[in-house]
């Protein structure tokens, strides 16, 4: 059997989740929607899974549309909040974990949705945070993301604009901001995955399988320090991947990747733990 | 503000009327779901300009306003239309070049803004924003003390939309309105707004409105119009699922002035408005959208 | 607080020992409808003590408390028998002679304290209390001005209840919780308090919930009871009205210290608990209230 | 026909509603209860009625019961509000009139409802202003009402409490508070009908027909000036009798009245303005 990159990157986003956490993703974010499916239905299935823009709590959708708030998003679900029901959980803490990522995002954490150059006229107009900026400040922890790491303008020294909040910003750190939420944790990249160090700054801890620690640093704008040992990003099981598969017939999660990384395929070793 | 009449039923037009140039307009539903796309489209052959949008994240319903030359200030928190079908064309080109003002907003900054409004408050404080660059684009944004814990926070002043246009799959005669959730906004912009101006895919009895349940009473709204796929290409679930290829036409066409102005001329400018826009759409063609619950696989398809 | 378990059954007696002595209690329902009367039964068997209670407008429940020892503090905004059976006598008695402290509330104020605790916020400013004599039973409100008009508005500070005790006609295993209109407080209560404490009337599947809606959704709840009429002799529509005659009872035997011990000892007291409670009601007597909706006539009967 | 003190009592409350008003009353209120449906139903038939503790909106009860929140009162309602969406309303502004009584009541509409006698040790602890403090602030205007005037002890030169504002307080008057509501309109007693001069005091305009100034002025521990014709109260309409009638059956207005004062009966004289 074999499967592509963006099988392996959202399973390794999943992994992020623990069991027993409140996790959200915003809207426009498929690969992190099907990983929260994906993790409800493996190592987590007492999470409560907070369906992006529909608010929707623990739904069994049949497939992932192309659009975050189609009704089939909320199927299975007995519940879904009000939009104003889940902004107040997550700004008073009752939220554990959210996606996030951005167009540009620095060794901090700090991301930007909202412009790339100058605000007054800017090169490109990005969509906009959203709902991300206040509630960064809050959530327990942040998984970022992104899957352009590659193009060398997504990992940036500075944002142009900070839009949400990631362990120091130029006001100061969370601490200092009277923040309660913990702030970046992890950060996965089409390239490998990040922690954060006791100072707030990404380091380097795992790369795909298929990819080394010198391409990670030319595609970084910004220094970072890297685990004394960087491993390889854990592979999939195949019960994993057949989750994948089940829950995204559409392929919506592909939309988020440069063509070429798609194209990335690896064969699945049987690990002697799954019973598939 | 509070409306008795018995009647709000109106044509699309008056309804439209209602708004005035420069207006500080709530659009109601987010993203592909429940936009007040005949509202927008209605503004647009009305000729209206200088409008100020305010909400959470929307895509073709603001761009299509940024498009037709209507809207010069816009305060969502995201316009765009996610990673299917990516940034928003027109919205992107007047932000770059300058024509539009940009006021980029959070989820939490406005809800707490219309809350401002619903409860009657000057000013509430908001938890976030500090540490970001958001107060660049808000200089109205103030700071203010917490009298118990000393910790400051940052303060917003309320925000009162003119109307909030919002369209719903099922009203009544007297503009109860029953909608599918997510509300998204919806019901924060009918507390906070000076009128909401509603279409509705169908007017349906009191008695079977009630059965599907109240979402916004009619005492909020000022004027409901019966326009059914009102929010075509949108989605206005149980009726209809959005329409993925036609957002894909516009996005397409947006992606230039010249070809979105030819858009507007093709499906806007229609000499018989709203009735000229279905028949252009086609019988089939929108009927193939309310089929979505037949079966995974026919809802499925919609989308492939 | 978030609550995560699947299964949250439990009987009333392990229900009641999350709440601890002193514990600050929010009381859902109000007046004559959906009184948590069980658990207020329940932890008056307990001997529970020190207890403060927040809320709107309540009767039986706070005035039980009270005749049983069990509360210290009334932060309610009003506690009564209305017109028909007036004043609440234990409350009465204890506020006059001292033994309660009261803080006496006023719903808009209330409300604005758990919508702080709700959103997160360490403060919210508040319409009115200006000009009155409120501010004379809470000395813990403080004043904050506007940062855009200037005005001074009263700050009040978040209210987080410890629990909130709940009775619904309707939950599943989750501790999904159906309520009938009016909700009074009680999703606020939910949001802001760090526990849902509920008994319903019965336990349903989740599907047949849903038909009837979902108004507290399971997350929000730590621990569920199904204990049939747990309202009594609060209503809990649809399922039964109001006992007005059982009220009445109780309003007489209030009166008097000795007479209201003697209530307690007879309806409170009794070694099988709420099986004892309905069964010295009878049957009959339950199933009078229950038959409600068979016509107007038998409606108004029942408070005739 | 005769008819009953009580009844003619409700029906000079309801005529202080105009149409097209957003009214409300509060919980243990039975004669403003009755009097909001029968201004509905007789001269005020485009109001919003909002009914008390249930907040149906232009409910169409069977009965009126002895309980401000049984179901019953939210009959034929297509909609009943939030707790604090009705709140929010009446904060902004968008309540027209509220039916506010007291067991004392002062010259300037100040009402309370608190306690009686020192708060640290009170004579009479009443129940408690519920929701009338902050709203008596915002709402357009206020229609106060008490049956028990003649007892001497209700109508007060100074509240013990202020729990709801009326035009003048110790702290300053409406303006100068930075209220936006109207304050008392008027102020209905079992003895005549008051309006307030522009110094925000009661006046007398009007006494029923079985009670004269004089009456009025020993039950009351205010000074008031009158009307320089002070009339006598309007007389019910047969209409008006029926509607009372058939929406209270059981007579729940009558726990509001000193026993006293429902033996005070009158003869229906016909007009001929009226189609009985």
């Amino acid at each position: 059997m074999t499967y592509t990159f963006d099988e392996w990157f959202v399973v390794t986003l999943a992994r992020t989740i623990s069991d027993r956490e409140v996790v959200f993703h915003g809207f426009g974010s498929p690969c992190a929607q099907v990983a929260m499916h994906v993790a409800k239905r493996t190592h987590a299935p007492d999470m409560l899974l907070i369906e992006g823009a529909m608010y929707a709590v623990n739904p069994n959708p049949p497939f992932i549309p192309p659009t975050g708030n189609d009704s089939s998003l909320k199927q299975g679900a007995a519940y879904s909040m009000k939009f104003e029901e889940f902004f107040d959980a997550a700004i008073r803490g009752d939220v554990d974990r959210m996606f996030l990522s951005g167009g540009q995002i620095d060794a901090y954490g700090n991301t930007n949705v909202t412009a790339v150059g100058p605000l007054e006229k800017p090169k490109v107009k990005l969509g906009g945070g959203g709902g991300g900026c206040n509630i960064s400040a809050t959530i327990g922890q942040l998984t970022l993301w992104t899957t352009r790491h590659r193009s060398g303008r997504t990992l940036v020294d500075k944002c142009d604009f900070i839009t949400d909040i990631g362990h120091v910003t130029p006001a100061g750190n969370r601490a200092e901001l009277g923040y309660t939420g913990g702030g970046p944790q992890w950060m996965v990249t089409e390239l490998g995955v990040f922690d954060y160090d006791s100072e707030g700054r990404a380091r380097l801890i795992e790369v795909f399988s298929d990819v080394d620690v010198d391409t990670v640093r030319e595609a970084t704008g910004f220094e970072f320090t890297t685990a004394a040992d960087v491993k390889t990003v854990a592979s999939p099981t195949c019960a994993e991947l057949a989750i994948v598969r089940g829950i995204d017939p559409l392929g919506v999660r592909k939309s988020e990747f440069d063509p070429a990384e798609l194209t990335r395929t690896y064969d699945h070793v049987h690990d002697p733990g799954c019973n598939c | 503000m509070i409306f008795l009449d018995p009647d709000k039923r109106v044509d699309l037009a008056t309804a439209a009327s209602h708004i005035g140039d420069g207006a500080l307009l709530a659009l109601g539903g987010g993203l592909s779901s429940r936009l007040p796309m005949a509202l927008v489209r209605e503004l647009v052959r009305q000729g209206r300009t200088g409008l100020h949008v305010v909400g959470s994240a929307h895509s073709m319903d603001v761009d299509l306003l940024v498009a037709a030359g209507a809207l010069s200030i816009c305060e969502e928190s995201y316009v765009g239309f996610e990673q299917d079908l990516g940034l928003a064309p027109a919205y992107r080109r007047a932000a770059e070049s300058g024509t539009i003002t940009l006021r980029e907003s959070c989820c939490v900054t406005i809800l707490t803004q219309l809350r401002a409004a619903e409860m009657g408050l000057p000013f509430l404080p908001v938890r976030g924003i500090k540490g970001t660059d958001m107060r660049r684009l808000h200089p109205e944004y103030a700071e203010t003390t917490c009298p118990f814990t000393g910790e400051v926070l940052v303060a917003v002043p309320p925000l009162i939309p003119d109307a909030a246009l919002i369209h719903a799959p099922l009203g009544d005669l007297h503009g109860n309105l029953y909608l599918d959730k997510p509300y998204v906004l919806d019901e924060r912009f009918a507390g906070a707004s000076r009128a909401v101006i509603a279409t509705v895919d169908r007017i349906v009895s009191t008695d079977e409105l009630v059965e599907y349940g109240i979402t916004i009473p009619a005492h909020y709204v000022q004027a409901v119009a019966e326009v059914p796929f009102g929010a075509h290409p949108a989605s206005s679930y149980p009726n209809y699922a959005y329409d993925r290829d036609h957002m894909g036409v516009y996005v397409k066409a947006a992606s230039k002035p010249e070809s979105a102005a030819q858009y507007i001329e093709e499906w806007v400018m229609l000499p018989d408005g709203e009735d000229g826009y279905r028949a252009k759409l086609g019988e089939e063609s929108l009927q193939r959208l309310t089929t979505w619950s037949e079966s995974t696989e026919t809802w499925k398809g919609l989308f492939a």
